[in-house]
């Protein structure tokens, strides 16, 4: 027979509890210490798959972990994920950092991707999500502010043509927060695009050019 | 508009009017392109808040309102019963300000519930439903249906007033320690939590302004406008539908109907609220 | 103000009542002008109503936002200050079939109203007015659709 | 059968403004469903507004028309306490009336 609602959501973890209630003889709240263990056991038991988003997607790793509170990681802890982050970037083949900026436009703007109502996981079915967070072209009045402004952001960096003296260290530095944003943040808010293969190769290579290309418009 | 936002209209609008809803799922779609300039953001945003305020008068949410009243009364379930006798807090079949003090702890139940959790408990012990099923069932569907629908009225009774969640228990205190630790929980392929968007003040994504959610964002605002009317889809969203949907975009795996992850954000986000009016149901986007 | 519970209960007898006092046959005798609906362009939909060619006039007002966060609800109104009015319209240019709503104005109301409707992309929307005399007088206005949220 | 319809009718100087939403898919014809099948048309095509029992407004609709419809109007020589009655109909033949009292 089926569990009623009422009962079948005590959860072994709040158990005791709910022992703790009806006694009443605990009116403190527990340590913050064991507040922290029965949040993640009521988050790992709260969650279950769905379409292409399964549960393994609330194991943290060191990053998240790190960044799950008001507090920021010590110093020490938010070394060692940059480190991490940075050791892990795959560089382009070829050296060669710019695709089509047009096509970056296109891919600044889908917001798709990696919801339990998309189909695939694939790098090609997801959109990068940039407006939703940041102003770029200054043409798309409907854009996010949590990030910065990326408009002239090639421009701002001195980038005038495709081997201008400067280029190649913003490139690099591009790159790396596009590919792994907590190279530089240990707690960006700004999603791994390349380090959870969220995009593949050519996609991040058409978001630089939307950055730095100087005939895209956001350099215009 | 320039000939970039015209193709992407042509192609999202492939399906004719299809495309609405097609085009508010591929989301990242701007349809807006103009010329440039600050001014001109401004003046759109003046625009959208034209179009907000035109659509204030005459909130479809009145007529789940209606429905959600006339499912209260109504005989229903296997023990043929209305709800007149739920108690959803502040005593049997007393409604008004319930809503404003939710979710707390229930001593039948021996735990702490949102209002919409509290609502099938009612629909277990007194309509005889089986409300593990109910929790099973998609929204919009069915007996689902019927929770926003006897949600939406029930936030429509304290209408006006403010939020004052109870914090007596322990179990409420513990509740909001672990929303709390919920909220700032990071995870998924892209790193978000709740307060990668409701953990500034004056943020936005898009154009939708994002409240802060740590403390009283204001009268109206996050937790004092939910349940509300979706315009963009027609339906009708409760704070269950609300928190569901922020989790999809969070990138995150499906959280159960009344899961205590759930009601644990409700309890932190309703307490943080503390004096907060409250406009619900809402008109949204 | 009559409470929600007495609104409710009153639409059984409401039905038989109109019977008797003969407005549902009125009501069925209307038929839906289904070429009018089916139509592509504002000329199409005049055509098919038997209106002749539309002018643009001042007498005639459109109420709308200059900008809809959803094209899935987008609040118009269509008036005129002209006696005469015999049939007010709203249109929507770009939608596939242009004609969104025909109101059937009397004596007894107003010649202004107000409704919502679905617009594919930013378009003209345009509300009209047929007169008695058979002049076709209208107004525009040009509603920017967007998408505000973050999609996914 | 339908839900009830929400009509407010409140007296603004000599006129009753009259509100009403209407609890309806005003489903297009046009839209797919998640298995790619086209959703049929389901709209309300006929509205009649009548002040105590006799017809004051009748309007046609298309699928543009929003769903959950909302309709104002004006009614001329109106007082409190007089029944505003409204009726729809759909492609499907389905009706719905409601009334209201102006206040």
């Amino acid at each position: 027979m089926e569990t009623q609602f009422v009962t079948s959501r005590l959860r072994p973890t709040l158990a005791a509890a709910a022992a703790c209630a009806v006694l009443a003889g605990c009116a403190t709240l527990p340590p913050p210490a064991e507040l922290d263990r029965q949040a993640a056991a009521m988050i790992k038991a709260s969650f279950r798959d769905e379409g292409i988003a399964k549960v393994d997607r609330i194991q943290q790793d060191l990053g998240q972990a790190a960044c799950s509170s008001e507090q920021p990681p010590s110093d020490e802890v938010a070394d060692r994920i940059m480190q991490e982050a940075r050791a892990g970037v795959k560089w382009p083949s070829g050296g060669v950092y710019l695709g089509d900026w047009r096509e970056g436009e296109r891919l600044a703007q889908n917001g798709r991707g990696m919801t339990w109502t998309d189909p695939s996981t694939a790098a090609t079915a997801n959109g990068g999500n940039c407006y939703n967070c940041h102003k770029i072209s200054e043409e798309e009045i409907s854009h996010g502010t949590l990030g910065p402004s990326l408009w002239n952001y090639g421009k701002n960096r001195g980038i005038t043509g495709l081997d201008s003296p400067t280029a190649q260290p913003i490139f690099e530095y591009t790159w790396m927060k596009l590919y792994n944003s907590k190279s530089y943040n240990a707690c960006s808010n700004m999603p791994r695009f390349g380090h959870f293969g969220l995009l593949n190769e050519t996609q991040l290579r058409h978001l630089m050019a939307l950055l730095l290309d100087p005939r895209s418009p956001v350099n215009r | 508009m320039t000939r970039r936002t015209i193709a992407a209209l042509a192609g999202v609008l492939g399906g004719g009017l299809a495309g609405i809803l097609a085009g508010a799922m591929a989301g990242g779609l701007a349809l807006l392109g103009t010329g440039a300039a600050w001014a001109q953001t401004k003046s759109a945003a003046d625009g959208i808040a034209e179009y907000r305020k035109m659509l204030e008068d005459g909130n479809p949410a009145d007529l789940f309102e209606a429905r959600g009243e006339a499912l209260w009364k109504r005989a229903r379930g296997p023990k043929n019963a209305t709800l007149e006798r739920c108690d959803l807090g502040k005593g049997p079949g007393v409604v008004k300000g319930a809503f404003v003090e939710l979710p707390r702890f229930f001593a039948d139940t021996q735990r702490v519930q949102d209002l919409e959790s509290r609502l099938v408990t009612c629909m277990e012990t007194l309509q005889g439903f089986d409300g593990a099923a109910i929790a099973r069932t998609p929204f919009g569907r069915d007996e689902q249906n019927n929770v926003t629908a006897l949600a939406t009225w029930v936030a429509a009774e304290s209408r006006g007033l403010r939020f004052n969640l109870p914090t007596g228990n322990a179990e409420e205190r513990r509740f909001y320690e672990l929303g709390k630790r919920a909220f700032f929980f990071r995870g998924g392929p892209y790193d978000f939590s709740c307060a990668s968007c409701h953990g500034e003040e004056g943020k936005r994504i898009r154009m939708q302004d994002l409240p802060l959610l740590t403390k009283n964002p204001g009268d109206g605002v996050g937790f004092a406008a939910w349940p509300a009317y979706r315009v963009s889809n027609g339906q009708m969203w409760s704070m269950q539908l609300r928190l569901n949907d922020c989790f999809r975009q969070q990138r995150f795996p499906f959280p159960g109907f009344g899961s205590d992850v759930t009601i644990a954000l409700g309890s932190y986000m309703g307490v943080n609220a503390k004096g907060a009016q409250s406009i619900a149901p809402a008109i949204k986007r | 103000m009559q409470t929600r519970r007495e609104m409710l209960g009153k639409s059984a007898t409401v039905a038989a009542l109109l019977a008797s006092a003969g407005m549902l046959p009125l009501h069925a005798q209307a038929a839906w002008p289904q070429a009018a609906f089916e139509a592509k362009t504002f000329a199409d939909v005049m055509k098919s109503l038997g209106g002749n060619a539309p002018v643009e006039s001042k007498d005639v007002t459109i109420t709308g936002p200059d900008i809809a966060e959803n094209g899935a609800v987008v609040p118009v109104g269509v008036s005129t200050s002209l006696p005469g009015a015999k049939r007010l319209l709203l249109l929507v240019e770009k939608n596939p079939s242009v004609l969104a709503s025909v109101f059937n104005v009397t004596d007894a109301v107003d010649a202004s109203f107000n409704a919502r409707v679905k617009m594919g992309q930013s378009s003209n929307v345009f509300a009209v007015a047929m007169m008695a005399d058979g002049r076709v007088l209208f107004a525009q206005k040009e509603i920017k659709v967007t998408l505000g949220g973050c999609g996914g | 059968m339908a839900d009830p319809m929400r009509i407010r009718a409140q007296m603004q100087g000599d006129k009753a403004v009259v509100r009403v939403l209407m609890s309806h898919e005003m489903e297009t014809g046009q839209r797919r469903d998640a298995a790619g099948r086209l959703v049929p048309a389901w709209f309300i095509q006929d509205v009649t507004v009548s002040l105590n029992g006799k017809a004051v407004l009748t309007v046609e609709w298309g699928p543009a028309i929003a769903k959950n419809p909302f309709l104002q109007l004006n009614v001329k020589g109106a007082k409190v306490g007089d029944k505003i009655t409204v009726l729809w109909k759909d492609n499907k033949n389905d009706t719905r009336t409601d009334e209201a009292t102006v206040s």
